[in-house]
């Protein structure tokens, strides 16, 4: 077997790093509350639909209440307190305010116990629902058996739902074991998701729940046909990030794209925005059981891949230590890394190997989401499918949890068919081919693996430590993270952060906390 | 069946998206690369793009490129000549050629002419078989005669004629500068010259044989990748038990 | 230049072997296959080999073919349009807008609209370069203002007015259903109307933009996969010291 | 580093029962001599051209010795005994054979010490001119450093010497170490070799002197200006073993495909003819310091690579055996193995590399030919591209010698020009990524690799143990090789077999015996 010897020392201390940093911020999610995750509280509550100009209901609310000012007592309360005064149902009470017929700041505030009994039946019916679609998912997998792994991820990108579909289909019977739907360029900007199917899109396809649901229903149907369980996977990290997470829960989705920093360093995100956003999403996830996936490979992609190996583990470890504290376990956390090695480079297959085991020994428990090489893929589509038959290998070889798989095309186009397929086909022979290599092998004595792995956690510990000491708001400020600058108070979203009010009440929060044990 | 236009399709029905790969006797460069570009639209696609381009040194560039045809097929009018007799399992068969003909059907095989290549002949042949299918002698209506590698047309012949066969099997596997028409051919010539053709069953395979192929060459039928003992087994009991009626 | 008639080598010259790769809406069977062969005939391949056949399931089929064409590119009507102006490095591209203009040389460059892939403009402006090549944040000769990503096309526009702009540099490298066409389009339109095109030059890069296509969109200047800082620097330095004579 | 533990008794019973076959030939080796072995002592005293009608001028003379019968004395006395009664050069004399103006067998022979002196003279000269060719050889890998290990080693086969030559060219210059040209199909059953520069052949181009200097030529002049010494390659095995081995010694080729039993069993010539052509023609390469390839990939293109793997290993044991006693060291054996395992195997990276580190370790001093998947090559080029990386991962991985590359065209037609550039690129990227990976790695305690390996070995012993009991002419008449019956009396080219008069002399088989020490 081939096994590391990292110095445990380190090994702790990079543990303990990462707890102080993610630590400090009980401030935040004890204090605050942000338009989306109110937006995502009334999504829980059956809010869905939108307005004739398009904008979803669970903003016009959310954005009446901010307007009212009343939103720091959280949108609950307002929409239960409409319901009891109005005799309506969530839903309708969102469309009265959608047509201005009601303002809910109105009316009085009935009394707690009233309004928590409206707010608890609903809080247990959508979550009765989603215990529901997780038992589903549990029973699927019990009946055709676990996933594999590494498990085989395509993705479609077509920006037409239906279009997706078909190759969605393909791809699952070809051996696909998850489907991502990639997302419409830049939709993590977006302050809304839009409603209902779409088929116009950039680069991907919007992420709406009606989206979510034609692409579960298609996956269902072949999953029972193929007798293998297909997942379903796609973005939330972003402006949006608790919402997308309670529409996967609501529409079983397996996983979910859900980073901790992603949208803070790549998209401009506001950091307290995200930071907060991202704790009650992957409380969703957690309790829905959705397996979260982070964005490490982004690290990569625009810096290089030796230097910055320690930012990959620096990020995984913060990332671990956030979900623990949103109640995600470890078996849950697909935390990233990525295939980004220079080909160019004499031993790339060795560097590479050193990282992959150190990622998988860092976090034996979790199924670790393994990115294919991107920067380094070409127009020349031949040599492309040669390095993705290294990171196949390399995937196989050390045990990673899911492989993105990498397309010949990747430099050109979103995949098309014949890509996706001949990217299977390429997984599945590599797979095979070096099933249990690693049950041959062992690391040679003092083996320039075994070295590489210690250094990269080394730099990775005395970054971590660093970035404890200092505080991570301000190391992120001072460009630390990814070579950019992001201050606590710049970054897109930042005016979606409220400050809650001492009666702010979040049922789906506190059910969900209480259950997770947190 | 009703007209119906298909084009090549990469994400979206009927975009028209191939990918192409081509050497071209011209320098690395934009220049090269334009001359890529113009010999695609010069081929007719819609759109083209040079994606990949690699130096090949001796003043020849490789190309690697994604472009769209508007050219569409219209499936409604292919035609497509396949063996059209069914395919039966060795006991089948062999029960079939019993009631049928209640004789041993004889057939000689070989490689011709310069061709070495025995492995698939011998997937159809031999004892052992193919890919869990017995070959030929295995079978009880079959008396097989596999004569092996390089084999002249002219021994072919005399053989099959010594021992009366009732089909011929030929295998072709080397295609380069289409060899293997000219030897199909060649037999063919020699088999009429000699009055033969008419005695008994043409068969050839090999990996760039189709049926359609056979045909054109003068051969009763055709096999192709992928083909079995099975196959042509069926075909030459249920075409000679016919002709025999 | 001499006509010159040139095709696509396999191992023959002339031979007009190219290899292609392709899925259909059809089975993945003989009929299909078929239909594949016909398509390349129709499209005016000499000759075409359908050498593999894999089903994609959900009824299409990928097929992999060899053929030969019979078009051939006469080279000495090929005319490329790349950029022009020599290459110089860092040290004498500054010396030169010191020499020949004495003022330093701003430009505003930013990946516009929706597209948020700032690695390839990076690459020609950031401090730190691209394989080796500084980038012009690093010349004493330019004022270089990066804006980032996903900047709309306003913004760039009022910047460059606001800065007094001698280029605008744009990236462009999503393409899917040819939104970089439009986005480069639009910024131009914009331009034109607030009358900043003709006060400055426009330069736009991408892996799938060429010098070529940046002409026909109404830009100066275009550069493609595998630029440098260098090519940008050298053509904007020439280019703006022959205006400003 | 990856090592196996070889059962040490294996090792020495195998190379004891390899002696016990090869030692049996004596009779043969010392007691016959064949129409081939004549027709290159001629070539060797400078006899070269053809009649008319294209028959060669060696055959010519041949053919007229044995009509006469005087062969059994050898070409050589009557040839330098016609130069001496008539004061014509050797090829003065066959050409008047040729026009049919002299019968050699008319004059009365000279004394033996004069035909000595001018036999003498006449090999001095033709080994003079073949050391220089060594020489010229060793020194321009003094010069430009020694060829890389695994060597990139690639074909031409366009049946045209000129375009054979821009292919070489073009290969060369991209980083090809070693050209081979591959013959035209089956000139190994033409019991002449062609003259002069051909421009037609069918899936390759013919062996002649004229093709194997053009080509040569070529080649020294990329080597100059590419600064690596490129080698050059060509086939012995057949008919005409010796007489081609004799012209790649004139013309510097550097390798040589020579088996000791393909002739007989993939060819079906004569045994006896066979196994005496070899041993001359190896005598002529050892001599060259041609370093010798063999052919054992030709038993798993045709049987299966598991079951009949330890057919590899006893035929390259029973390879090693006669080369020896034709004066070949180790270091210029290339002894065969190929990477022919189904890709639908599981496992099949694991199965490889027992029996690639198996044939490395056997003969830890040969640089082992090492042939790339063709058998399981299908029309799906991307498929067969990713199956040659496996195989270019192996090589360098176990450290073969000579890397034939795979093409991803390989069960379609003979390698394009792009098709050679492909194969290079996935050699040279593979290469490179795994360069010191062995030195990270160990087999583990009682590994599948280290059990599979001494299987095999296992299995070639006792095979080659009872081939060595009834001798290797019987074993072979039995189908016990490549499960082909092959008769001691069977097959081409027997008649050409003969034995020798108490007189007969060979003056190059003499001399070179001397030098070489046998
Ligand atoms: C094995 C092999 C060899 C072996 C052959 C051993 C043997 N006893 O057969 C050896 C090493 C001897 C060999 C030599 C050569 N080979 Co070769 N060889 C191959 C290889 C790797 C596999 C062929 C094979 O066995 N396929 C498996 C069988 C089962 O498939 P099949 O032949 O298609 O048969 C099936 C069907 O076609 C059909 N079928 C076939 N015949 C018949 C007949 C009948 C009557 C019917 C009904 C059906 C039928 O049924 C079979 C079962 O489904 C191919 C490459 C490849 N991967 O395809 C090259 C290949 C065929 N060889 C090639 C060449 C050029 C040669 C040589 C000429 C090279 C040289 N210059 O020395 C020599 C000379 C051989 C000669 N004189 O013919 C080329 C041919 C190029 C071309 N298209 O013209 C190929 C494609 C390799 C290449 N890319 O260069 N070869
Ligand atoms: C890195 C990367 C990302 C990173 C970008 C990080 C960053 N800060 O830039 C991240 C992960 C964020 C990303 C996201 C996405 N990406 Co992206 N990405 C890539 C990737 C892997 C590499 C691009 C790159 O950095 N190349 C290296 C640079 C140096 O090359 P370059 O851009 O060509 O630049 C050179 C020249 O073109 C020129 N140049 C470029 N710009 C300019 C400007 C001027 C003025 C000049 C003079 C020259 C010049 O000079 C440069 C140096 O030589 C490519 C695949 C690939 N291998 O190419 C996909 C790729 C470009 N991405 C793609 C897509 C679809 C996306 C997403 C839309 C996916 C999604 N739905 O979420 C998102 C959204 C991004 C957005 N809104 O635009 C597609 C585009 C498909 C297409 N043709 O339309 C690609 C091709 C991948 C694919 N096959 O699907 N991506
Ligand atoms: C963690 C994570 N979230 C989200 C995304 C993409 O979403 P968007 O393009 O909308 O920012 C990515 C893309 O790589 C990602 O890594
Ligand atoms: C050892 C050896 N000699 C010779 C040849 C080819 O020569 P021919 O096709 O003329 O038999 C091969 C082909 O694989 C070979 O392995």
């Amino acid at each position: 077997m081939l096994k590391l010897e990292l110095d445990q020392k380190l090994v702790q201390r990079s543990r303990i790093a990462a707890g102080q940093i993610t630590g400090a911020f009980n401030w935040l999610f004890e204090g605050y509350s942000s338009v989306a995750i109110e937006r995502t509280v009334l999504r829980l509550m059956g809010i869905d639909g939108a307005v004739k100009g398009g904008e979803p209901l669970p903003n016009v609310v959310v954005d009446h209440l901010a307007k009212q000012s009343g939103i720091n007592k959280g949108a609950a309360i307002w929409v239960a307190n409409a319901m009891l005064s109005k005799g309506l149902t969530a839903q309708q009470v969102a469309e009265e305010v959608g047509t201005g017929a009601l303002k809910l700041t109105e009316f009085p505030l009935a009394k707690p116990a009233a309004l928590l009994s409206v707010l608890n039946s609903l809080t247990a019916k959508t979550l009765q629902h989603i215990k529901a679609q997780k038992q589903q998912r549990d029973d699927a997998f019990a009946l055709y058996g676990p996933r594999r792994q590494p498990a085989i991820y395509v993705i479609v990108a077509t920006g037409n739902i239906y279009e997706d579909v078909t190759q969605a289909r393909a791809a699952a019977r070809e051996g696909a074991d998850i489907i991502a739907v990639i997302r419409s360029t830049a939709q993590s900007l977006l302050d809304y998701v839009p409603y209902g199917a779409t088929t116009e899109g950039f680069g991907g396809t919007f992420a709406t729940q009606e989206n979510f649901r034609i692409m579960r229903a298609a996956l269902d149907e072949v999953s029972a046909e193929e007798k293998r369980y297909i997942s379903l996977t796609n973005y939330a990290s972003g402006l949006c990030m608790p919402e997308i997470a309670a529409m996967g829960a609501l529409e079983r989705l397996d996983l979910m794209l859900n980073d901790a920093m992603y949208g803070i360093l790549f998209r401009d995100i506001n950091p307290k925005r995200t930071l907060l956003d991202q704790y009650f999403a992957r409380m969703i996830n957690a309790y829905a059981g959705i397996e979260i996936q982070t964005g490490e490979d982004n690290y990569l992609t625009t810096s290089d891949a030796i230097d910055k190996a320690y930012t990959v583990t620096a990020s995984q470890l913060i990332n671990e230590s956030f979900a623990l504290l949103s109640g995600i376990k470890p078996e849950k956390m697909g935390l990233g890394h990525a295939y980004e090695i220079d080909p160019d480079l004499e031993n790339s297959f060795s560097y590479e190997l050193a990282h992959a085991l150190l990622t998988k020994e860092l976090f034996p428990n979790s199924p670790i989401k393994y990115m294919p090489p991107t920067k380094f893929a070409s127009g020349n589509i031949y040599k492309t499918h040669l390095m993705d038959a290294m990171f196949n290998f390399m995937g196989q070889l050390t045990g990673q949890g899911v492989q993105l798989l990498g397309m010949m095309t990747e430099a050109i186009h979103t995949p098309h068919l014949v890509d996706r397929s001949l990217a299977i086909e390429n997984a599945q022979y590599l797979f095979k081919a070096v099933k249990n290599l690693n049950e041959n092998l062992c690391l040679a004595p003092d083996s320039f693996v075994n070295r590489r792995a210690n250094e990269v956690l080394g730099q990775a510990v005395n970054f971590l430590e660093s970035v404890a000491q200092e505080g991570l708001m301000v190391a992120m400020g001072k460009g630390e993270f990814a070579e950019i600058k992001r201050p606590e108070n710049g970054g897109k979203g930042q005016e979606g952060v409220f400050m809650r009010d001492a009666d702010y009440y979040n049922p789906f929060m506190e059910t969900m906390k209480q259950e997770l044990g947190l | 069946m009703n007209r119906k236009i298909i084009k090549p399709y990469g994400d979206t029905l009927n975009d028209g998206k191939m990918q192409l790969s081509f050497a071209l006797p011209v320098s690395c460069d934009a220049f090269g690369k334009e001359a890529a570009r113009i010999l695609l639209i010069q081929m007719g696609f819609d759109s083209a793009e040079i994606t990949g381009m690699r130096d090949l040194n001796e003043g020849f560039t490789h190309f690697i490129a994604y472009a769209a045809t508007s050219v569409g097929v219209d499936t409604s009018k292919i035609k497509v000549k396949v063996v059209e007799t069914p395919v039966m399992d060795m006991e089948t068969t062999d029960t079939f050629i019993a009631e049928h003909l209640g004789r041993k059907i004889t057939v000689v095989g070989a490689c011709i002419e310069s061709d070495a290549h025995t492995v698939g002949i011998d997937a159809i042949m031999n004892m052992k078989g193919y890919n869990h299918r017995y070959g030929l002698e295995r079978y009880h209506g079959f008396n097989a005669i596999n004569m092996g590698a390089q084999v002249p047309s002219e021994e072919l012949l005399a053989k099959a004629r010594e021992v009366q066969a009732d089909a011929i099997l030929v295998s072709q596997v080397v295609t380069q500068k289409n060899i293997h028409v000219k030897n199909l051919t060649r037999l063919i010539e020699l088999a009429e010259a000699e009055g033969l053709r008419s005695k008994m069953l043409f068969v050839c395979g090999g990996p760039r044989i189709s049926h359609e192929l056979a045909i054109e060459l003068g051969y009763d039928a055709g096999f192709g990748t992928g083909s079995y003992s099975t196959d042509v087994a069926s075909f030459i009991a249920i075409t000679v038990a016919k002709q025999n009626v």
